[in-house]
């Protein structure tokens, strides 16, 4: 046996290689679960700071924006015509009703709002069988933004396109609140929990 | 694959396929743990044969 | 040049030349990757298959290479699980193969689905029921079991065996190899099997249908049984091609003749079974689905004769030599009974693939044929060169032939 | 210490762990997998329609004459889906292939998108975008520099349509002008207004009560391949069905191919073609001589059944006579090759029938039959007394509307209008009939045209003899376009003035062939104008108003209000139900006469005398059945042609859309190959297995296609789809295979001048 | 009346049982419930569609001739939607063979589902179905000029490398339901749920219901002695039914050996 194999030999009992292997775990561990998810998503902003608790004491309830039509579909995130409807002339100095009437009420031009709960386009979800049928309130899975006074940043994954809040805040997918993620696996839960139709028809299109 | 996904039921078709898979894969895994093992218990002892 | 690499007391043609023959594969696995990136970049437009056949020339090619490379669990069983000593000295060789074939039907399987960047659903997603899962399970793992074989074959390389730890470790695999080597083997006897359950549980094709025992439709024991006879003579064709390239002998003949036995006996075996198989079929299962046996075989290629040629010319007569204690020695015998035993074998995935969609089923339909196209010729094609490389770095530098220093002092 | 390589081993399986335990590769699965499905930021990506508000628009589709209820499905201000309009009286929910793939018509390819003006050689495809003023102010300082010229009636106007207020526009803005020159496109409907006219002396429409016929037989009509308003034949041929099984209905399909009319029937009775007046004669023979006619009708309410004596003293040959002496059952079969037992059983079974109707023009009814030829089978109505009659035949007058003020015509006006037309249709050459276009693609014309304005028509690609169209449009130095796509004749027009799509516009739809009940039909802007397109009758009022001298007529602001005021109180019903319905309509009865000069039905057109045409054979006035003669020789051309015509086609102006190129089988067209059908016996005489290349030869052109052999086509014969081989539009269009019109000759018919050919000689040979 | 709920395998409730009954005398062949299909569900359409191998058409017409020569030939006309088949308990022969769950049978309704976001593209189900009721996207679709404005947001328009097929205008179901909803009812009407292909239509041969349901139409159209289904002897259970008074079409519709009497 040569020297060097003598070294080696002696390097690969001696305590000091481990510490490579540490640094190399904890290395990829800080890539892993804290730079990584900052490398995935861009923050954007919406185009205005929307507050939905002002417009909720001002409007009563959640329904008044946010309604099913008449075919039992459900409109959503409000067009500009409802905006309108109120801000066609600005109502206080706030700047956001300012930007609101400049950008886009008095140019006809629809808001471009960042939507947080939009799924992709294979799912299927009905909101008259969540909220009509299964009588779900609103926060189940949109949490606590009806009471919101400013909107959050919009993290958008580089990679899907989707909102940060479909996989949840948390990187590694835990949640507390039952609106903390929106994947499929947490309607399925839900789904499970109630029994609710299995197949995949009742949520994909 | 895993209990945990939603699709899973715990009905004779899973439990058999996957007992069976997750057994094997034990004793690959096993079975490699022990080798690596031993090779580094072999290691501290020193010796060749 | 790489002399320090080459296995101690074995010669070895020089490096040129080494670089020369390896070079020349290489040529061809670029050909046949260049086949794989367009139709991944493209997609599978890039190929015949069409909505007639959906499976096709990859599919053939998996299902042949995979039991043609059963020879790997199967000499495994025998060795370790039989505890058959004779099949020490082949050991090696065989475990090559089978990860040359298992890795090429894995690469295969990732060119053949639509969408590989979701070729993990099979898995996260599994339906316990569908039987390509228990295929693309069995698969998977078993070439795990492979690879634990091959890394201590791997690790037995002159330069990589002075590492002690790396020297302890495959030292400590092949003691609990018997422990792999039966995990392999039950993992191995379910993916054949699920295999021709592939196939034998498509009740829309009456070609491909089969009646069941349990859950398993025949052809699950079928291809098992299939595999198991042609894949030593796999293993066979290999050694003397290897043999014959290198110019030496590399294991002795009585490894090779009893090889030889077992496969004969076992084809026996195995068209007994099948033509009870295919008689049952012919006079119940068809009839009960409205088509005669005749009507399985209406144009060409899909003729009677292809049935003769699996079961005949590729089964019978390989049979009988293999059988015969004469036929089996006789090189001349032999070799060409292996080739005829390993045809005989991709014909019959042939025709459980290609031949059971070609035909029509519902009685206004078309008959259509299928013709691969060049992506699919060179990607179905590239075990050979991808095993021809394999092969020849594994015995160039890696004491593969137990046997070799004595038979060629 | 140093990394080293055993470091960096050690670093890196640190590594390995540590990523496997974080959720960076699981992530990264997950998401690559949500990118797949879309593959978002490639040149590939998958578009994912946006959702919004549904609303369901209805309107009435115009992309063939059949007046369907459409009902449009809209997302936001996206069209989404057409489908037919439940409770509608012509399709009650019923679409057809063309009407369900409309959409394309709108989004998709060879739009006009602006107004065009030639920029290179005619043809070649060169265009410069031009201002809609800039193109009107153009284009009516060119027509009022003619008109000052003295030559008026030197600039025509043709027409797809010639019924509705957009062709109404049109002849006004010619009368104005001062052009007799207004032009539509032929369709067997123009001979059955001639026929009517001189048999029941009517200005109207045949109206067929298919859903109420009971013995339905067809003369080569492709009942359910697109005739008349193909849904509402859909539904009655179903209705026939159903009572078919009872053994009350039955259907009869005489026709050279087995059609998919012919394979639906009941009874398909393979005839040679072009013979189909001479069966119907045949038939009507065996009905007169066994005395199977309804004696009340011929007796009481015609005219020339039998012979009869004119004020000169002259005895005339009545139908009878004729019939008896020159159409007997095996004279007959010799014509037809049907063998005198089926024709006696065929006529029979007519007379024994309840509720019998004999129908005619041929395929979907787009190419004129002879008139003589229409006289022969409509007279099989008559003999069986179906006239004006619950499950028959009725002439179905225009739904009055509101009348236009009178044109304003000054000296040039009224000295164009003096002048002849140049079609010769009206004058001494053809005195009954009102246009005939095929007499100016054939070089027949009076004189020659300086301007020609085109509208709702293709005839570049849709009348017979590619080369005399071509050589018929280049010789006029002056052609506007109305097209909303880039067809074959815009494509050899000087300027284009893309009008609005169906679904961009409002419209009148009236009557449709053969339909029962007068309707009126509005079609209606469903979705804003995707380019800058206009509506062809806003063009034609600006079009109006700034040529010199013709203001006066052109008093609209726009032609929606001109609309509004020309259906009047109808309007508001067209608004709420898409349609407006002649409830109060019933066909005239028997005991009110008919307004012909005999005022009885006249098996005899005294009409063809008084307008003129003057012969000594009475055989000239009476149905009868005269071969037609075919260019070329059957040495040479031992092959008869004739046309497939079916819906997965569209073969007319409007052109097929690529969702229904792709529903065409493989043995009609393969890559850009078109086959044409041959029995396998006469592809076998000549040398052709399936899918052999040949040459289809005519006197008229040449085309290489494949044949596929086909045991449904009469051995001899050559069929050859239409609605393919276009050379405009886009790539989903163009280039596939041939257009069937390219080697089908004119035949002109001697009576009416329409061309009536339809087929040719033909030779097939494999190259 | 409806029938009881019955249980299906696994003590799925078996709520309604969608199924088409097409009436092949009625049907002329035209193509409109094809291109009624496309618009419906988005499937796309290219330059040269002329290769029927890989032209995707989730209801396609077959054409079928009784196999005699002039002039005695006749021919008939297939509808061939996806046939939704039950099989034995739900083992229908794609369902059972899918390795990934991309597709599956629906116990409510009888739907044979199909999701090609989960799909991989392994194709195992075409060799399964003896219909050649599932497509392939060999192509990345791509619509041209504006065509991507007339994309129904209803159903997904799929990416490359995933099959697809006829869902019964499953989002039709949806839709119906959700109107059902909203109006506080539980169950939906006859009328209320038909697919594109029924509702086009011309000569009004295809009937879409619930088959276990007295009183809708298919019920007792599937009892007519001329109903027949598309190779009943395989086991496939399929719940598209056909209608045809001429023996030689009712033939055509199953294999039969030589001398084998059929429906």
């Amino acid at each position: 046996m040569s020297a060097q194999d003598e070294k080696n030999k002696a390097a690969a009992s001696s305590p000091i290689v481990i510490v490579f292997f540490v640094v190399g775990l904890a290395v990829s561990l800080l890539v892993g679960w804290s730079i990584f998810p900052k490398l995935l998503y861009s923050q954007k902003k919406q185009p205005i700071d929307f507050s939905h608790s002002i417009h909720l004491d001002a409007a009563g309830d959640c329904e008044s924006c946010h309604y099913f039509r008449e075919d039992g579909s459900f409109s959503g995130i409000p067009e500009l015509s409802n905006c309108v409807e109120c801000h066609e002339e600005a109502q206080g100095e706030d700047p956001e009703e300012i930007k609101l009437i400049e950008n886009y009420i008095e140019p006809n031009k629809e808001i471009p709002w960042l939507v947080y709960s939009r799924q992709p386009d294979c799912v299927f979800f009905s909101h008259a069988a969540h909220v009509n049928m299964g009588e779900l309130e609103c926060k189940t899975c949109h949490g606590m933004i009806g009471e919101s006074d400013h909107v959050e940043i919009y993290e958008e994954n580089r990679i899907t396109g989707y909102s940060r809040n479909i996989w949840g805040k948390s990187i590694g997918g835990f949640k507390s609140n039952t609106w903390d993620r929106m994947k499929m696996d947490d309607c399925a839960e839900c789904h499970d929990e109630h029994g609710t139709r299995q197949a995949c028809f009742v949520c994909h299109k | 694959m895993f209990p945990f996904s939603f699709e899973w039921h715990w009905d004779i078709g899973h439990m058999v396929f996957h007992g069976a898979l997750w057994y094997a894969l034990s004793i690959l895994g096993m079975g490699l743990g022990y080798a690596a093992i031993k090779s580094f218990i072999d290691l501290k002892k020193g010796g060749h044969h | 040049m790489d002399s320090a690499l080459i296995p101690e007391g074995v010669k070895r043609c020089s490096f040129g030349k080494f670089a020369l023959w390896i070079g020349f594969w290489s040529l061809l696995m670029l050909w046949a990757l260049a086949g794989a990136g367009v139709c991944w970049l493209k997609g599978l437009n890039q190929t015949n298959l069409n909505d007639y056949f959906g499976f096709g020339a990859w599919i053939t090619a998996d299902l042949a290479i995979i039991a043609l490379g059963a020879g790997a669990f199967f000499t495994g069983f025998m060795r370790y699980i039989l505890g058959i000593e004779d099949f020490k000295p082949i050991i090696n060789f065989v475990v090559i193969i089978g990860f040359i074939c298992y890795s090429s039907a894995l690469a295969i399987l990732a060119l053949d689905i639509g969408q590989p960047l979701r070729g993990w659903h099979i898995f996260w997603h599994a339906n316990v029921h569908s039987m390509l899962t228990e295929v693309a399970f069995c698969i998977s793992a078993y070439f795990m079991v492979l690879t634990i074989e091959y890394i201590p074959l791997v690790l037995e390389n002159r330069q990589l065996d002075k590492i002690p730890l790396v020297h302890h470790f495959s030292h400590n695999l092949h003691h609990i190899m018997a422990v792999f080597a039966a995990t392999g083997a039950f993992l191995s006897f379910f993916h054949q099997g699920s295999l021709g359950g592939v196939a034998g549980v498509l009740f829309g094709r009456p070609f491909a249908f089969r009646q069941h025992f349990a859950i398993w439709p025949t052809t699950f024991f079928l291809f098992i049984f299939s595999a198991i006879a042609c894949g030593p003579c796999f293993t066979i064709l290999v050694t003397r091609i290897t043999e014959l390239i290198t110019r030496k002998k590399l294991v002795k003949q009585n490894v090779i003749v009893k090889l030889a036995k077992v496969s004969g006996w076992l084809l026996v075996g195995y068209l007994l079974v099948k033509t009870l198989d295919t008689v049952y079929w012919a006079m119940v299962t068809l009839p009960n689905m409205g088509v005669s046996f005749m009507d399985m075989y209406p144009e060409s290629p899909f003729t009677i004769w292809i049935l003769i040629a699996e079961l005949g010319f590729c089964g019978v007569i390989p049979a009988i030599i293999l059988i015969t204690e004469k036929g089996r020695n006789n090189n001349l015998l032999l070799i060409p009974a292996a080739i005829l035993t390993c045809i005989g074998i991709c014909l019959n995935r042939y025709v459980m693939t290609v031949q059971a969609l070609a035909l029509p089923v519902m009685p206004f339909d078309n008959f259509v044929n299928y013709i691969p196209n060049w992506a699919e010729w060179v990607t179905s094609l590239a075990p050979f060169a991808y095993g021809a490389i394999l092969i020849s770095l594994s015995y160039r530098y890696l004491p593969v032939f137990p046997q070799e220093k004595e038979l060629n002092p | 210490m140093s990394l080293g390589r055993r470091g960096f081993l050690q670093f890196c399986l640190g590594a390995g762990a540590g990523i496997t335990f974080s959720p960076l590769p699981w992530k990264l699965m997950d998401d690559s997998c949500i990118w797949s499905q879309t593959f978002r930021g490639l040149p590939i990506e998958v578009p994912v329609p946006p959702v919004g508000e549904v609303n369901i628009e209805k309107s009435v589709c115009t992309l063939c004459p059949g007046g369907c209820g459409i009902s449009v499905r809209k997302v936001k201000n996206r069209a989404v889906k057409i489908e037919g309009t439940e409770g509608h009286p012509i399709n009650d929910g019923g679409i057809c292939i063309l009407g369900v793939a409309g959409l394309y018509q709108l989004y998709g390819g060879a739009r006009v998108k602006s107004p065009l003006k030639r920029a290179g050689n005619r043809g070649e495809g060169k265009w410069e975008e031009i201002s809609w003023s800039a193109a009107i102010s153009e284009i009516s300082k060119k027509l009022s520099q003619i008109r000052r010229n003295g030559s008026a009636h030197t600039v025509a106007c043709i027409s797809g349509k010639d019924r509705g207020t957009v062709p109404q526009l049109f002849k006004r803005l010619l009368t104005a002008y001062g052009s007799p020159n207004f032009i539509s496109m032929p369709s067997s409907e123009d001979t059955e207004r001639l026929g009517l006219k001189l048999m029941q002396g009517e200005d109207a429409s045949v109206g067929y009560d298919l859903e109420n016929a009971r013995y339905i037989l067809s003369f080569g009509s492709g009942l359910i391949d697109g005739w008349g308003s193909p849904v509402r034949v859909f539904r009655a041929n179903s209705a026939w069905r159903e009572e078919a099984v009872k053994g009350l209905a039955k259907v009869v399909q005489i026709e050279p191919r087995l059609s998919n009319t012919a394979a639906k029937a009941d009874q398909w009775v393979p005839i040679a073609p072009g013979t189909e007046a001479a069966l119907a004669l045949g038939l009507a023979h065996v009905i007169v001589k066994e005395r199977r006619y309804n004696k009340d009708f011929v007796m009481n309410h015609c005219f020339g059944f039998e012979d009869w004596t004119d004020n000169s003293g002259k005895v005339h040959k009545g139908l009878k006579r004729m019939v008896l002496k020159d159409y007997s059952p095996d004279v007959v079969s010799g014509i037809t090759g049907i063998s005198a037992s089926k024709i006696v059983a065929i006529a029979r079974e007519f007379t024994r029938a309840k509720r019998p109707l004999a129908v005619c023009g041929r395929g979907k009814g787009s190419t004129p039959e002879g008139l003589q030829e229409f006289m022969a089978i409509y007279a099989l109505n008559a003999l069986v007394g179906n006239i004006n009659k619950t499950g028959g035949v009725r002439a179905l007058p225009e739904v009055r509307t509101t009348a236009w003020p009178a044109v304003a015509r000054d000296a040039i006006a009224k000295r164009g209008m003096s002048q002849p037309r140049f079609d010769r249709a009206g004058t001494k050459a053809f005195p009954v009939t009102e246009s005939l276009f095929n007499q100016m693609h054939t070089g027949k014309g009076a004189y020659a045209l300086s301007a020609l304005l085109i509208d709702g028509a293709n005839p570049y690609y849709t009348a017979h003899d590619k080369t005399a169209v071509a050589e018929a449009l280049d010789s006029i130095p002056f052609i506007v376009s109305f097209s909303s796509h880039m067809d074959e004749t815009a494509q050899h027009a000087d300027f284009i003035l893309p009008s609005h799509t169906n679904l961009e516009r409002y419209e009148d739809v009236p009557t449709p062939a053969g339909l029962n009940v007068p309707i009126i039909g509005l079609s209606r802007p469903v979705v804003d104008p995707e380019y800058d397109t206009k509506h062809v009758g806003d063009i034609v009022i600006a079009l109006g108003k700034s040529t010199d001298g013709i203001a006066d007529s052109f008093s609209w602001d726009d032609y929606e209000s001109l609309l509004k005021e020309t259906m009047g109180g109808k309007w508001d019903t067209l608004v709420r139900e898409g349609y407006w319905k002649d409830e109060s309509y019933s066909p005239a009865a028997w005991s009110s006469g008919f307004k012909t000069p005999s005022g009885r039905f006249e098996f005899f057109a005294t009409g063809l005398y008084k307008a003129g045409i003057r012969s000594n054979n009475d055989n000239d006035y009476l149905p009868r059945y005269e071969p037609v003669v075919l260019e070329g020789t059957s040495d040479s051309y031992p092959l008869v042609l004739i046309p497939i015509e079916t819906t997965r086609l569209a073969d007319g102006a409007v052109a097929n859309s690529p969702y229904l190129t792709k529903t065409v089988a493989d043995t009609v067209l393969r890559n850009n190959d078109i086959f044409v059908e041959v029995n396998p016996k006469t592809a076998a005489a000549y040398g052709l297995s399936e899918g052999t290349v040949a040459m289809l030869k005519t006197p008229t052109g040449e085309a290489k296609v494949r044949a596929h052999l086909y045991e449904g086509v009469r051995p001899g014969v050559v069929a050859i789809p239409t609605g393919l081989g276009h050379s405009a539009y886009d790539d989903y269009l163009s280039g596939k295979g041939v257009n069937a019109n390219d080697v089908i000759g004119t035949v002109e018919d001697p009576v009416s001048g329409l061309d009536i050919a339809w087929g040719s000689r033909a030779s097939l040979v494999s190259i | 009346m409806k029938e009881e709920h019955k249980e299906g395998a696994h003590g799925h409730v078996e709520k309604y049982k969608y199924g088409m009954v097409i009436d092949l005398d009625k049907c002329t062949g035209c193509g409109a419930c094809m291109v009624a299909c496309m618009t419906e569900n988005n499937v796309p359409f290219r330059k040269d569609e002329s290769d029927k191998l890989v032209s995707t058409a989730w209801m396609r017409v077959f054409k079928a001739t009784n196999g005699k020569s002039y002039p005695d030939i006749d021919v008939c006309y297939f509808p061939r939607p996806c046939m939704h088949c039950e099989g034995d308990h739900g083992h229908s022969p794609c369902v059972s063979v899918c390795p990934a769950v991309a597709t599956d049978y629906d116990f409510e309704t009888g739907i044979v589902s199909q999701i090609p976001t989960r799909c991989f593209g392994c194709r195992y189900c075409m060799a399964a179905c003896p219909y050649h009721a599932r497509y392939f996207n060999w192509w990345d679709p791509v619509w041209p000029d504006k065509m991507e404005k007339a994309l129904s947001p209803d159903v997904s328009p799929r990416m490359r490398g995933v099959v697809e097929k006829c869902t019964f205008c499953f989002h039709r179901f949806q839709r119906a339901r959700d109107k059902a909803y909203v109006e506080g009812r539980r169950e939906i009407r006859e009328d209320e749920y038909q697919t594109a292909c029924t509702q086009a239509c011309p000569a009004d041969a295809i009937t879409f219901g619930d088959l276990n349901n007295h009183e809708h139409e298919v019920y007792k159209l599937k009892k007519s002695p001329y109903a027949f289904r598309l190779l009943e002897r395989l086991g496939t259970n399929p719940k598209v039914y056909y209608m045809s008074t001429r023996s030689w079409v009712r033939r055509e519709g199953d294999n039969y050996l030589k001398g084998e009497k059929s429906k």
